[in-house]
């Protein structure tokens, strides 16, 4: 990806000592979240493991073989040592030929699982490194065959990149309506998933026709539309890019399955799932650092989530929050071994468009984005709250939305929709969506060249401001002891510091998923994905 | 009040703009295809200002026209506020003469959907449209269950809770998911409960239609642009006042 | 070809998208009058997305829903192109062999309308989407009159010139002034001529209904992206083969 | 009106020298068709000058009693004198004791008129005079009425103006329409007149009901108009303006007309009738001169039409031409008494969407017409020709128009509607255009602040260019000998300089109505216009 066009010195007059600053304390803050992460693991981790090490499948009820094994060992072992272990040590022990057979046995429960030790442990450390190897080999080929793809077809034409979502809840919908948006244009297809499936502890099986404002996610559905996008790119020549969500419980999971199914861009947040799905904060945390090394190693983009905070918190008030969960997202993705070309941070033209100089407003809190993180690929999301059923008005504000996106170069823009307050998109909307980004970006895409804010204007002075609360805002976290020895940003989480959400650090879904790691514990994946010896 | 017609520049002209995707490549006959929809929504003449191509064998059109329909206004059926609007202090007061305790009031949003906004905008203490929500009231206890709640979840919180009234918010209603979640749950609700001992159930979400409350087994339907004062004014209207066997919502005409 | 459905996200789902305004203060009769008047429309259900209160006693709506209607594309009469198109080298040629003289042709924007840059289009040299207009083409002679020509200017202009076609554009259709002026201007002629000797006559612009030519009167109907090409070709074709009668423009089933 | 805001020094590079150089070619180019003015008059003239005399109403089947004496006196002693001495003269022969009577018995025949001499003449003189003072008068109180209601209701709260049109073709529709428009924002309201009026050689009557995509220009209506935006005008705490059109074959009437019921604005290009409705150039230049004369002593703002030779040629070839005809009509504004800030100097964004860079194009037009013109309020006219039956499409357009509104201080914008290629405009129609507008100028009208095109940059080169070749083409014009004696500008509109229409000095309709003035010609109007003794 070439990086966006890079503005020398700061057009706003940001103080280098300041972004410093910004970044020490997010790292200050970060750290201890990392630390917490490091020493816990999730149902999902290990399930994701053993997906990597090639099981999957589900049982006639639909229960994925990779939740029917770990449950298993889980209940006789515990999960605190890592699946790993006992898994590799059934199979040597003979238990079955292979991963498959050894699931349904022990569903069946015909298997008992046990710590090896010694020798063992030693033989089931290295046939699980290689079997789980085999799977990031995997992962590696498909990054490989990404970029073979795009020296072959091509790629996007022109930054952004636009990213059209699909979302009609049955993939043989959502292909052909993928197709056409892809011709009229997309650069990046998101299939969005059926609500509720963040909540499910398993990642559902095969081609699937019947989910809630959008499709579940599932292997099989991953595989369809990145055949048919292939199919789709080398006819127009251009890599057309495709895009899902490791977000919810099964975080990891779906990370692997989309490295294993080429996708390129994954929404991943640090804390969309804590704020949005009341998932527990260590569970999100654990599975995020997974998931995201997955990403790293997988050459996929991340999407962060900022713009969500402005759907529940007033986008003025609460600019410098996304500031913040920017640098946050920042730190989580470099310590997880992403570049910055992979991190595509969010945020969105949310501004209650009555306001005065919401436009000006805008541009300013976009143009502090693109000063802070010159060589991410920043995600710019449409105006959604303020959209009402007046379609006219709400096609005329993603067109000033377009704009900002023109005037401040960003990466990837996500198409906004004159339905978005009414009905998940028509076909027709997304092609009038495309002819609206088209038009903006055709007549005033050079406008830039003429936009220069005064050093001390109102544009100016807005960014500074918010670059200032954010800074204050983290410096509050770091200093937040509300709970004795816990990450500060625990407790942030827990006062409703993002999105105005309260969720302290022992609620919320999927806490019982998480297990503190024991002495023993092992996983290849993560040692793999780590580089270690 | 007498028949209306939609009025594009003059009155009686009957004007309106129509647009739609037919799943047909570009023609002629798609154009006139186009008009015969247009013909049988009533539309004549009608006028296919716009014809795109989109994609694959899809187009899609704007088509203006004169419609030859009438619109009698006085034959509506709309759920008129069958309540007067309390002021938080009468909405206290009210509850304290006839309960002589807290009302309880258990809400969240169920099924799926993950959409809390409009719940908290109706329960929260900040409210909506400048109106405190019904934290704020002094003699209302308020459960909010956030997102998410399955039904048994929230049936089995309002018999913890011994809840007067049930808010239920559904917001996604791809699939009539809103209406298929809403008949769950009164269904639920009057499986667990003897008809008279059953809490008020009210649902709420900017696409449901006010007078479907009979049809969803609840008790009021509120929509659009609901503001705080009316869910608590028609609560403790309800419950506060002699106690009558659950008749849904009325629905009268308009005069 | 089988019958289809508007086409909102999903094969089948039916959804449209209207709008129009009802003289009615905003109030929820008003939407719910909104909403009759999309079920009159065959939309059920209707979802009023937007209702804005505009100056006094009218009320702006944006309407989504689901139309029941079937489209039947088969059963589309279209005026189908039933003349070989020609490039100018063929036109000249034809004209040649069986009129053994120049081509005349006499057009102009009669009544009051003076949108000459649609008859301009297809007479002027300069022509229209990459096509060369009428006076391109040798063996054609073309007079143009120009704006808001009078019809007894015109049948005389007619006259004089021994006009073998005339070529009329409206683009002005308030009140039907196209239909009107169209009308007057074909009886004229059938007043003028002996229906033999009558010049072929064409009308044109971009809200006519090309299946009217016969209620017209006029030989054929033009719409909107014309080119002067179609328009050349259709006139030397009814003019070199061997003549027939004056039947209106003919009207076939889509296939 | 308060001045448009005046941007010190040019933006645009501009060389004053060049300016100046523009200028003087349109007076060099104007003042020849000035003196060909001053040397006719026409029937339009004439019955102005009755009409202002106090002569209205009309006989049984319509024709306006000034038609039916103008006509009669003309058959007796012809028009180059001027109907004046003659038809005073009758009347002080005792022929009748007032106009209206005399125009009865005139048309009856009863009536012979005659050219007064000596003593008979300065009667004549004195008495017409004195008549048509009385109607100068009423135009002069009517000026003051609206400067005196402005100073009490108050006036339009900012700039641009927004300027509205309505076109029912029903007077009594128009009416609630024009209010609601007010209501809704309006600053000003246009009522386009129906289609044909402009080729009427009268001006018809009373209250009408039955226009073509427009309403007559009648005095009824404008009186019936004028009061109902009063009513509004004291509702609202803002004065409403109202405008119609003095232009076709009886502008000079229109104008008078307009001053008697004080219209605010009035369309009135030099070219304009010529161009787009094929009247005689003669005819048009001489009435042209004499409806500005009112319009100067009735403080109307007039608006001139270089917006429409961008219908019919293209808005990037033809932008030199809008340039020519503005400089033009400032020159033949100011010298027939317009002040600057009565220069409503039309233009258009009517550029290509499709084309590259469209809007950075029509930026610099807009911008070159505001700094030529710094103090003229400059008439901002909507896309019209590459509007399509895509509203969605179309209702960008009109807000990326604003835009370059906001951008480029316009002092009257004439509000674009979606529906442009559809219908005249709905009554929805405009309320969404004016929250299009509205959302604009809230949003972004301060936005010019930051916006500063680069001195040598695309914007700055192009306007450069643009005057660059209207300097040229005036000289072209100047240089113009193609019909010896005949003030080159005509030869250059027989060439089809304008708009690409060829329109010869000798042909197009109304020449018959022109006459050269003979010696003793005598006008009363003409004369307290141009402020002789
Ligand atoms: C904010 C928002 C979100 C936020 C929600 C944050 C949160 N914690 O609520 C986030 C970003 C998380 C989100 C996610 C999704 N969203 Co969402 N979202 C919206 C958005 C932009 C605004 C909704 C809103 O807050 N409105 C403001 C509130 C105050 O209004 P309200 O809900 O109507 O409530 C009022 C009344 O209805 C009433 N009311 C409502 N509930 C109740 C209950 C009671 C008891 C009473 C008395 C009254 C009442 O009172 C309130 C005050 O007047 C809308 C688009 C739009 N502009 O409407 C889409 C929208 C609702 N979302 C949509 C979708 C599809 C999703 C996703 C499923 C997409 C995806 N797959 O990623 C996800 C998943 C969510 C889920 N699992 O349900 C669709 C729904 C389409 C449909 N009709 O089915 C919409 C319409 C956008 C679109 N066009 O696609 N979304
Ligand atoms: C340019 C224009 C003008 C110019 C005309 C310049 C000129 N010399 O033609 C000017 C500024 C003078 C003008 C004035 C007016 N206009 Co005008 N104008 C337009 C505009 C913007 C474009 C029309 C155009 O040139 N289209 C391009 C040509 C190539 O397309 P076309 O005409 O459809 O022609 C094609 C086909 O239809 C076909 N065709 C057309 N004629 C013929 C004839 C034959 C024989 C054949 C074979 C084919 C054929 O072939 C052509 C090529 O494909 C439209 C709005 C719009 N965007 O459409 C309004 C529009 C047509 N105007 C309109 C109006 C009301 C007026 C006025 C009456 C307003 C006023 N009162 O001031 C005046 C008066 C004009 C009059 N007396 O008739 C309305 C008409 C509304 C209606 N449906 O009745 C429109 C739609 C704008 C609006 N929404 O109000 N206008
Ligand atoms: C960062 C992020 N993750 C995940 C999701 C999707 O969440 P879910 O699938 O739980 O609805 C979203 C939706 O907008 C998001 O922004
Ligand atoms: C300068 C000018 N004069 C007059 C008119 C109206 O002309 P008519 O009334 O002849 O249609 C227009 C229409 O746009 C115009 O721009």
């Amino acid at each position: 990806m070439t990086p966006p066009t890079r503005r020398t010195g700061s057009q706003l007059g940001l103080a280098s000592a300041d972004v410093r600053r910004a970044r020490t304390l997010a790292r200050q803050v970060g750290k201890p979240i990392v630390d917490l992460a490091t020493r816990h693991t999730t149902v999902s981790v290990e399930r994701a493991t053993l997906r990597l090490a090639g099981l999957g499948g589900a049982d006639p009820d639909g229960t994925p073989w990779v939740n029917r094994l770990a449950d298993a060992v889980r209940a006789d072992v515990g999960l605190e040592h890592g699946v790993s272990l006992p898994v590799w040590d059934a199979l040597l022990r003979g238990e079955a030929d292979d991963l498959l057979t050894l699931a349904q046995k022990a569903a069946a429960g015909s298997v008992t699982f046990g710590i090896p030790e010694g020798k063992d442990a030693t033989r089931a450390t290295s046939a699980s490194r290689k079997a789980v190897g085999a799977g990031i080999k995997q992962i590696d080929r498909q990054r490989t065959a990404r970029e073979r793809m795009i020296a072959k077809v091509g790629d996007a034409p022109s930054k952004p990149w636009i990213y059209l979502i699909v979302a009609t809840g049955d993939i043989h919908e959502d292909i052909p309506q993928a197709q056409a948006a892809a011709r009229e244009g997309a650069d990046v297809i998101a299939v969005i998933r059926s609500t509720g499936q963040s909540l499910l502890d398993f990642v559902p099986e095969g081609a699937t026709r019947e989910g809630f404002a959008g499709t579940y996610a599932t292997q099989e559905n991953f595989r369809l539309m990145r055949a048919a996008l292939d199919e789709t790119s080398r006819e127009l020549g251009r890599y057309v890019r495709l895009t899902n969500y490791a977000s919810g419980l099964c975080m990891p999971e779906i990370a692997a399955l989309a490295g294993l199914e080429r996708l390129d861009m994954m929404l991943n947040d640090s804390m969309y799932g804590i704020l949005f799905r009341d998932i527990n904060p260590i569970r999100t945390f654990v599975d995020q650092r997974f998931s995201r090394q997955v990403h790293a190693r997988a050459g996929i983009i991340i999407n962060t989530g900022e713009d969500n905070y402005l759907t529940t918190a007033d986008a003025i008030e609460a600019a410098h929050t996304v500031t913040t969960s920017q640098l946050l997202n920042e730190y989580f993705a470099k310590e997880a071994g992403l570049e910055d070309w992979q991190l595509g941070l969010g945020h969105a033209f949310e501004i209650d468009p009555e306001v005065p100089d919401s436009f000006r407003l805008e541009l300013a809190h976009a143009m502090l984005a693109r000063e802070l993180f010159p060589d991410a690929p920043l995600k710019w999301m449409p105006p959604t709250r303020h959209m009402t059923g007046d379609i006219f008005k709400g096609y005329l504000l993603d067109g000033f939305f377009n704009l900002v996106g023109a005037l401040t170069g960003q990466g990837i823009l996500l198409v906004g929709m004159m339905t978005e307050a009414v009905v998940t998109p028509w076909i027709s909307d997304r092609d009038l969506a495309l002819q609206n980004v088209r038009y903006v970006m055709n007549a005033a895409g050079k406008l830039h060249e003429d936009f220069h804010p005064a050093p001390d204007g109102f544009i100016a002075n807005r960014a500074r401001e918010v670059l200032g609360e954010a800074v204050g805002l983290l410096e509050e976290i770091k200093a937040d002891r509300t709970v004795a020895g816990q990450p500060p940003l625990l407790s942030a989480i827990a006062d409703g510091t993002f999105g105005l959400m309260k969720r302290p650090a022992d609620k919320g879904r999927g806490l019982d998923g998480v297990a503190r790691k024991a002495a023993d514990y092992y996983n290849p994946a993560t040692q793999i994905l780590e580089g270690e010896a | 009040m007498s028949v209306i017609r939609p009025y594009g520049d003059t009155t009686g002209d009957g004007m309106v703009q129509l647009s739609f995707t037919l799943p047909i490549e570009h023609s002629k006959v798609a154009e006139g295809a186009a008009v015969q929809l247009a013909n049988k929504m009533g539309m004549d003449p009608a006028l296919v200002a716009h014809a795109k191509p989109m994609g694959e064998g899809f187009t899609f059109f704007v088509v203006y026209g004169r419609v030859n329909h009438l619109v009698d206004p006085s034959t509506v059926e709309v759920v008129e506020r069958d309540y007067p609007l309390l002021t938080p202090k009468e909405a206290n007061a009210a509850i304290k003469r006839s309960l002589r305790r807290r009302l309880v009031v258990v809400g969240g949003c169920i099924g799926t959907d993950a959409h809390t906004v409009g719940i908290d905008a109706i329960l929260n203490i900040k409210g909506f449209a400048g109106e405190k929500g019904l934290e704020y009231y002094r003699e209302l206890k308020v459960v909010n269950l956030g997102a998410q709640v399955s039904v048994p979840q929230l049936v089995e919180a309002a018999r913890e809770e011994k809840a007067d009234a049930v808010l239920v918010s559904q917001v996604v209603t791809q699939r009539d998911a809103h209406l298929l979640n809403t008949r769950e749950m009164s269904a639920a609700f009057r499986e667990a409960y003897p008809a008279a001992k059953r809490p008020l159930l009210v649902v709420g979400g900017p696409r449901f239609d006010e007078t479907m409350a009979g049809e969803l087994g609840v008790d009021r339907v509120f929509t659009r642009g609901t503001t705080p004062g009316e869910v608590a004014s028609f609560i403790v209207h309800r419950l506060t006042s002699p106690r009558t066997p659950r008749a849904p919502a009325s629905t009268e005409r308009a005069s």
